[in-house]
């Protein structure tokens, strides 16, 4: 069994055992086991980073094996520039999401954290998958778990966020499922890289193109098809808006760099302004949107929308920097969304309202705690020396190449995300404390501590030192570029 | 010197037809009581009895005449479950009228 | 064989048709029309009649009758088979072995599920 | 003589549709005449000779006043009939009522079509002469449900379901009887299955009455006999017109020559179940002993006398045995005569297929 | 005619027979309350007759008997032991449940059901007009008599006699169908006649006509609108034993009968049914998946989800002739796919409602399943994964049928096609939310009763298996595909 197999297996087989055997009486040893098995996960994630060769744009660790001969699908792993960081970054959520889930999860607690381990699998599965059936499988499995986890440890309107969530997502899917058994009908074979290969006339590019495009815009999820990210953000558990805002939307803008760009490259190139106004809306009118929110979760899950905005603008500029920017802003994205959600969950664990105005002066009871938070609504602002700061930044320049006024528009974003994210801390950490309720807060707990810590951390680095992570993608993204240069028309 | 001369196989078909539409009307029009409703799917078989028969003596093939008396034989079969079920259903709601089943909506 | 020899018998089905209605209908002729209430009404050992004469009546007058039907059909199964008995052989005997054997499970059923008493 | 009267007839008119059509009608409904006369009074008579042969069993007179031995009693009697009044009860449904006796006779008379009295006498000389005859004679039943439900009366309408039921559950009997003389003489026709009890041993040694079927299949034989009483409704299997149940049964309502043709009925079909008796298993017009005297007399004699025998019989056994109750003549039909029939129609499939088949 | 190889084609069937007689007599010496003896003595029938026709599909041969009469082909032989053991499976279930509502007085649910099965078992092998009409009446006749076996229940009986008169309707339309056929081609016998129509026949509108009462007729038994309005009521107001009895095992035969009536004796006339057949889909696809949306009760709902399901197979045929016969094999291949998994996870959902239910009361409103992962995990995991796969989410099993399907559409190409399959996949979503609506009762609501859920130990084990299976199909299918496909394609 390769790395990428045990990465994508491990969880999924501690989660299964939890769902299987996990009792509520021995919720203890459930919440270990989950913990074990997240950071095993993980640790199977280090070698892979570890033993990544960074010059080459070749697919390691590769794995392959028939599967489904009927359909000559093959079990076909691997992993290149583009979906490295993405695969450590899930594992590494997981383990956040576990131990966030720690205390706040009573009752379930197994499949509660069987569910996430599961999702984590499958995520990790779909950046890791080369075959677009596998790719397929994965991408519509995470349904299942997440419905269950937004059903079942949601807020009140959970039901119509977990119905709102799983039907838009399949809706897109569906469509994406058409355009892959007619690119394998016309090749013979679900291997990707195949269908890169693969000419197409040029209306059978557009077509597949919207088929593509409904898949991932909605995951992304991209102007107008976003609605229910910010319907689903505020119902779901802090732990699920977590790893849905950290991975599930990079599942969307990952699947435009692995079918979209490369399988309809002439299409891509004629459809771009397309992408690209729509990006630029959900980055300006989504950012304003973001501002009027009364309900922290909203404001972040709009922000989130705004942000991913930039990874397709990137993605669609077709240039190097664009591209590289977008992934950068896709892996800080995961890491400063997740923190975001978890500052919230930890609010929202002790006062039990999402409302901003309910809030105010938090800083003065929870001193450590507003130090992060002050971190990351940093970082979710763009501020350099964060994580959120670098993929935008290249994004931006990257527009710039292209075209100044898309640049210039961009750029808005930064004024934007400053505006609602500093106003947001502004009124929920600083000043007087008005409310009784945050009178009486209590400061992190050393778990929180932990969890907030680590996330620090790597806002942080990958603020400071992003170079190890744009330097394995290099190669890769050069590749995809040259590639999608040749028109594939026939 | 055949009686049946006069007669081609469409006469047949045409009585056949006849038949079988007036018990599909039968079935789906009747609106009173569910023995008719019986009758009406009787009268279907033997339409196609009759289809048989004919065709039968057309083709000068016997298999069309041994389909019938299968197809006696299931139509006797039929009406006795038929009927076993119609009592059931009158011990039940003591009352063979179609409008009587109604129980059954989504 | 052609119809024609089936003519006397629709021809005899009618006359004995006729049988039944000249009668019937020179009797009304013949005979008197003095009908009275009393006279008319049903017999009914001299009470006055009580219920409806369409009752319910028992289920097994209605067993019977499909038993009859079947028995009947089985009947005419086997009719062609003992025509035709001399000259299918041992095949054929066997098959109609077959067929009755089937036949007997289901009247043994019947006599064990108690469709055939009538105590 | 009967060629010539036909050609006769036909030459009347050179016109296509009295050659085709008109002339053979007439000529088969003169058939029909010819045979129906006869069968009428032998009906008629029927009622006179039972009177007198239970009058003479039971050591009394029977009516005698009308004519020499009272032979007039029967036309007596129908003019009787005929002049009665025909009530219908207000609660019966008209047509359905007047149609009961219409369906019990019409069948009764009807089947007599397929009847020989001779190796090519018979009015339809059809293949399938028993099945018509079976065909035919199963319309019997509705005209009796039907005179019971019409007459919309209690004990009109239980007589007509024990008759039904009774009637039905017997018919079953005779089916496997006549299935087991068919398989024997291996056709549906009835001179044929005459002539196949012309052969066999003892028809060999000269004695042609133990070929007959009678004594091959003498369980069947005697099934048949009882069953054809029951078929009949005769007694001892007559609950449905049981005086003391039911009073007439399905007939209870009828009056004049609604219920003088039931009884018509009823009389027609004895003579009709006897004279199958006579054709199955008693030799048709077979005489009982291979020898010249016996040849000498016509065959209609022969089975005139055997019918006449069989007759007498069916009025021996209602003057000697007492009346079935309802729940023995089923379980007598269905759970006695049923297996018997079955097992015996496999028993004979079987010794066919030994090489000591008697009927080859 | 009936020489050895006769008898070795019909060996399962004479066995079921002979068994089924053994049985009924048998079980009149039986007076356990829950028919202990008769229930083993089934099992044990079922599974030597599942093993005889295993033993017989692994050999791959093709048996024609009886004078061309029933052929034993691999597709045959196969569908023949998957409906054994889905009948077995439903008896496993079904016993409880029965047991609990007075209709064990008597072994009929087990007798009637073996005699179902030697129906479908006629029907899938039969190669001649007049044993595939005998096969279609054996099996409708016992599931009228099934569906009424509660004999004082109003609403079963209700449903059986809507149950008998259309289904007595549907077989007058085929047998009238096939009488038109016969009539045209001159003969009953499924390759001759498939011969006659190639070779062309002197009445083309007879054929026509007798084709288009023929799809009438398939269309009612199997369900598909606009012949389905049965279905929901039937559902709906059987025995749930009974419902699953009748909506499982059977759809395999269904699907035989397909194949033996249209592709195999009328492929010449293919065109003409295929613009049929695609119609019923379609419109089944849309009435059922709306239909279904608005039901409250989950019998209902599911028979409305059959009837979507059924159109969504169809269009497998329909890919399979426009195809042309290099493509046929697979397409069919995908709809026999297609059946086979739906049967499977029947077994399970209705396995899950029958464990629900309890001595006078029956679970299957919404409300009943409400907060059943609370109650049971397990049973609610079985369930969740069976309705995925019905939805055709992966990686359940029900997601390679819906994949096969339109593989098989696409494959064809051309607009008409592609249209279909984007048409089918929009119609899924329909279908994936009430689906999920189920799953969101039971694992999002409040449980409205406590009452632990007991079953016997053999119908946990068996209904845990049923549901790993759906799962585990969905992870391997690739066997499963395999056989299906070199099934058909033996027989095409």
């Amino acid at each position: 069994m390769g790395l990428l197999s045990l990465a994508i297996w491990t969880p999924i087989a501690f989660g299964t055992v939890l769902l299987a055997l996990g009792r509520d009486e021995h919720a203890r040893a459930v919440r270990w086991i989950a913990l074990v098995g997240a950071l095993l996960g993980l640790a199977v994630t280090v070698p892979l980073v570890a033993g990544f060769d960074a010059s080459s744009a070749a697919m390691q660790f590769v794995e392959k094996a028939p599967w489904i001969e009927r359909f000559n699908v093959h079990y076909h792993l691997g992993v290149d520039g583009i979906s490295l960081w993405l695969v450590p970054l899930t594992a590494f959520i997981t383990v956040i999401v576990v131990l966030a889930g720690w205390e706040v999860i009573t009752e379930r607690v197994n499949q509660y954290m069987g569910a996430f381990l599961i999702l984590s699998g499958l995520m990790i599965g779909v950046f890791a998958a080369l075959d677009a059936m596998l790719f397929y499988i994965f991408f519509e499995a995470t349904l299942i778990p997440m419905y269950i986890i937004i059903g079942i440890w949601g807020g009140p309107n959970k039901i119509y966020a977990a119905f709102k969530f799983f039907l838009y997502t399949l809706l897109g899917s569906l469509l994406m499922l058409v355009a892959l058994v007619y690119l394998y009908n016309v090749s013979g074979s679900f291997d990707l890289a195949t269908w890169w290969a693969l000419p197409l006339p040029a209306g059978v590019q557009t077509a597949l193109f919207f088929a593509f495009f409904a898949a991932f815009a909605v995951k992304v999820p991209m102007w107008p098809v976003h609605t229910w990210l910010p319907d689903v953000h505020v119902e779901a558990p802090t732990g699920g808006s977590a790893v849905l805002a950290a991975i599930m939307l990079k599942l969307g803008a990952y699947g435009f760099l692995r079918f979209s760009l490369p399988i309809t490259p002439d299409a891509s190139h004629e459809w771009a302004p397309l992408v690209i106004g729509l990006s630029l809306v959900a980055v300006i009118y989504v950012g304003l949107v973001a501002m009027v929110q009364h309900d922290m979760k909203k404001l972040v899950a709009y922000s989130s929308v705004a942000h991913m905005g930039f990874v397709t603008l990137g993605f669609f500029l077709f240039n190097d920097l664009g591209v590289s920017g977008g992934l950068v802003q896709m892996i800080a994205h995961g890491f400063v969304s997740a923190a975001m959600f978890l500052c919230i969950g930890v609010l929202y664990d002790r006062v039990h309202s999402r409302e901003i105005k309910d809030y105010g002066g938090v800083l003065n009871t929870m001193p450590a705690f507003g130090a992060f938070a002050a971190l990351f609504v940093m970082a979710n602002a763009g501020l350099p020396g964060t994580a959120g700061f670098v993929g935008e930044w290249m994004v931006i320049l990257a527009a710039v190449r292209e075209n100044f006024w898309i640049g210039l528009l961009a750029a808005t974003s930064l004024i934007l995300g400053a505006a609602y994210s500093l106003w947001m801390f502004k009124r929920v950490y600083l000043g007087a404390p008005v409310h009784e309720h945050v009178k009486v807060l209590k400061d992190l707990n050393a778990r929180e501590y932990l969890i907030l810590a680590l996330l620090a951390l790597m806002v942080l680095y990958l603020g400071i030192h992003p170079k190890p992570f744009t330097d394995a993608m290099e190669p890769s993204v050069q590749q995809l570029l040259r590639h999608v240069a040749v028109s594939k028309l026939i | 010197m055949s009686s049946l001369g006069a007669l081609s196989v469409g006469h047949f078909l045409a009585v056949g037809a006849l038949l079988f539409a007036l018990s599909v009307v039968g079935i789906f029009l009747n609106r009173k009581n569910l023995i008719v409703l019986l009758m009406a799917i009787e009268l279907m078989l033997l339409a196609v009895n009759l289809n048989f028969v004919a065709f039968a003596h057309y083709l000068g093939d016997l298999h069309g005449q041994v389909f019938v008396f299968f197809i006696l034989t299931v139509a006797a079969a039929e009406s006795a479950i038929g009927l076993a079920i119609l009592v059931l259903l009158f011990r039940n709601q003591a009352s063979i009228d179609v409008e009587s089943l109604h129980s059954l909506k989504g | 064989m052609s119809l024609e020899q089936y003519l006397p018998v629709l021809l005899f089905l009618l006359v004995g048709l006729a049988v039944g209605v000249l009668p019937q209908v020179v009797g009304y002729l013949l005979g008197p029309q003095r009908p009275d209430p009393e006279k008319n009404s049903p017999y009914e050992c001299g009470f006055e009649a009580f219920e409806d004469a369409r009752m319910k009546f028992d289920v097994r007058y209605y067993l019977v009758a499909i038993l009859f039907i079947l028995f009947d059909l089985e009947i005419a199964f086997l009719i062609p088979w003992a025509v035709a008995f001399a000259d299918i052989g041992a095949t054929g005997f066997w098959a109609g072995v077959m067929f009755l054997m089937i036949l007997v499970v289901g009247f043994v059923y019947e006599w064990k599920k108690g469709a055939l008493d009538w105590e | 003589m009967i060629d010539a009267i036909y050609q006769g007839g036909l030459g009347l008119s050179q016109a296509a549709w009295w050659t085709q059509a008109g002339w053979p009608v007439l000529w088969i409904l003169i058939k029909i005449a010819v045979l129906l006369t006869p069968l009428m009074l032998l009906v008629a008579y029927l009622t006179w000779w039972e009177r007198r042969l239970l009058a003479w069993m039971q050591v009394r007179l029977g009516p005698n006043r009308v004519g020499p031995f009272g032979l007039l009693q029967p036309i007596a009697d129908a003019l009787k009939l005929l002049t009665k009044e025909l009530i219908r009860p207000t609660a019966a449904n008209g047509g359905l009522f007047r149609l009961g006796p219409v369906l019990a006779i019409m069948p009764a008379l009807a089947a007599w079509v397929a009847v020989p009295f001779g190796p090519d006498v018979v009015l339809a000389n059809v293949n399938a002469g028993l099945l018509v005859i079976l065909a035919i004679t199963s319309i019997e039943v509705y005209g009796i449900i039907i005179a019971g439900w019409a007459s919309n009366s209690k004990y009109a309408f239980l007589g007509a379901l024990r008759a039904s039921a009774q009637m039905v559950s017997y018919e079953i009997a005779i089916g496997f009887c006549f299935l087991v003389v068919v398989m024997t003489a291996g056709s549906l026709n009835l001179a044929d299955i005459v002539a196949s009890q012309s052969r066999g041993v003892g028809a060999e040694m000269g004695l042609s009455f133990l070929s007959w079927n009678w004594l091959p299949l003498l369980p069947i034989f005697m099934v048949y006999l009882i069953s054809a009483v029951a078929e009949t409704n005769r007694h001892p299997f007559d609950v449905v017109e049981g005086e003391a149940e039911i009073v007439a049964g399905h007939m209870v309502e009828y009056s004049g020559m609604g219920f003088a043709i039931f009884f018509l009925a009823e009389y027609a079909s004895m003579w009709l179940v006897s004279i199958l008796a006579v054709l199955m298993f008693l030799g048709g017009w077979l005489p009982p002993i291979d020898h010249p005297v016996f040849h000498a007399v016509p065959g209609w004699i022969w089975l005139g006398l055997k019918t006449f025998i069989v007759v007498s019989m069916f009025i021996w056994i209602r003057a000697t045995f007492p009346r079935f109750r309802y729940d023995q003549i089923m379980r007598l039909g269905w759970k006695i005569f049923i297996p018997v029939t079955l097992v015996w129609l496999l028993l004979v499939g079987a010794v066919m297929q030994t090489p000591w088949n008697p009927w080859k | 005619m009936i020489d050895a190889i006769s008898w070795a084609t019909a060996a399962p069937e004479l066995l079921l027979l002979v068994m089924a007689c053994v049985i009924a007599l048998f079980d009149l010496f039986v007076d356990s309350p829950h028919r202990e003896a008769t229930y083993r003595l089934t099992l044990l029938t079922l599974a030597a007759v599942a093993g005889l026709e295993g033993y017989l599909a692994v050999s791959g041969a093709t048996l024609v008997g009886f004078g061309g009469m029933i052929v034993s082909d691999p597709m045959a032989a196969w569908l023949k032991a998957f409906a054994s053991v889905a009948l077995m499976v439903t008896l496993v279930y079904a016993r409880p449940y029965a047991g609990a509502r007075d209709m064990l007085r008597g072994g009929e649910l087990f007798t009637l059901s073996m005699f179902a099965l030697l129906g479908m078992f006629i029907m899938i092998s039969g190669h001649h007009f007049l044993v595939l009409y005998l096969g279609l009446e054996l099996l409708t006749l016992s599931s009228y008599a099934l569906v009424a076996l509660r004999r004082d229940d109003a609403r079963a009986t209700e449903a059986a006699m809507k149950y008998f008169v259309l289904g007595a309707l549907a077989s007058g339309f085929l047998l009238y169908g096939l009488s038109l056929v016969y009539g045209a081609t001159g003969s009953l016998h499924v390759p001759t006649v498939a011969q006659a129509v190639a070779a062309g026949v002197r009445e083309p509108l007879v054929l026509t006509l007798g084709v288009v009462f023929v799809v009438a007729g398939l269309a009612f038994k199997l369900g598909v609108v606009p012949f389905h309005m049965w279905v929901p009521d039937i559902y709906h107001g059987a025995p749930t034993a009974i419902t699953l009895l009748i909506g499982g095992a059977p759809k395999l035969a269904a699907f035989a009968i397909l194949v033996r009536l249209l592709a195999e004796s009328l492929p010449g006339v293919a065109t003409d049914w295929e613009s049929m057949l695609a119609v019923l889909a379609v419109l089944s696809l849309v009435v059922g998946n709306l239909a279904a949306v608005a039901q409250r009760n989950v019998k209902r709902m599911l028979a409305f989800s059959t009837i979507a399901q059924m159109g969504f197979m169809l269009l497998a045929l329909v890919g399979g002739i426009g195809g042309g016969a290099g493509l046929a094999g697979e397409a069919w291949g995908a709809a026999m796919f297609y059946v086979v998994t739906y049967v499977l996870t029947t077994l399970a959902t209705f396995g899950v409602m029958l464990l629900l239910t309890r001595t006078g009361f029956e679970s299957e409103e919404l409300g009943d399943f409400a907060g059943l992962n609370q109650r049971s995990p397990l049973y609610a995991g079985v369930m969740a994964a069976c309705l995925l796969s019905l939805a055709g989410i992966p990686p359940l099993v029900g997601f390679y049928a819906k994949l096969a399907v339109l593989q098989a559409l696409l494959a064809v190409g051309g607009g008409l096609y592609v249209g279909l399959a984007v048409f089918a996949v929009l119609a899924s979503l329909v279908g994936a939310f009430y689906y999920i609506r189920l799953i969101k009762v039971m694992y999002f609501d409040a449980p409205q009763q406590s009452a632990p859920i007991e079953a016997p130990l053999e119908v946990r084990a068996v209904l845990s298996a049923n549901g790993a299976l759906v799962l585990l199909l969905g992870l391997l299918p690739g066997g499963l595909m395999a056989l299906c496909v070199q099934a058909v394609r033996a027989v095409l």
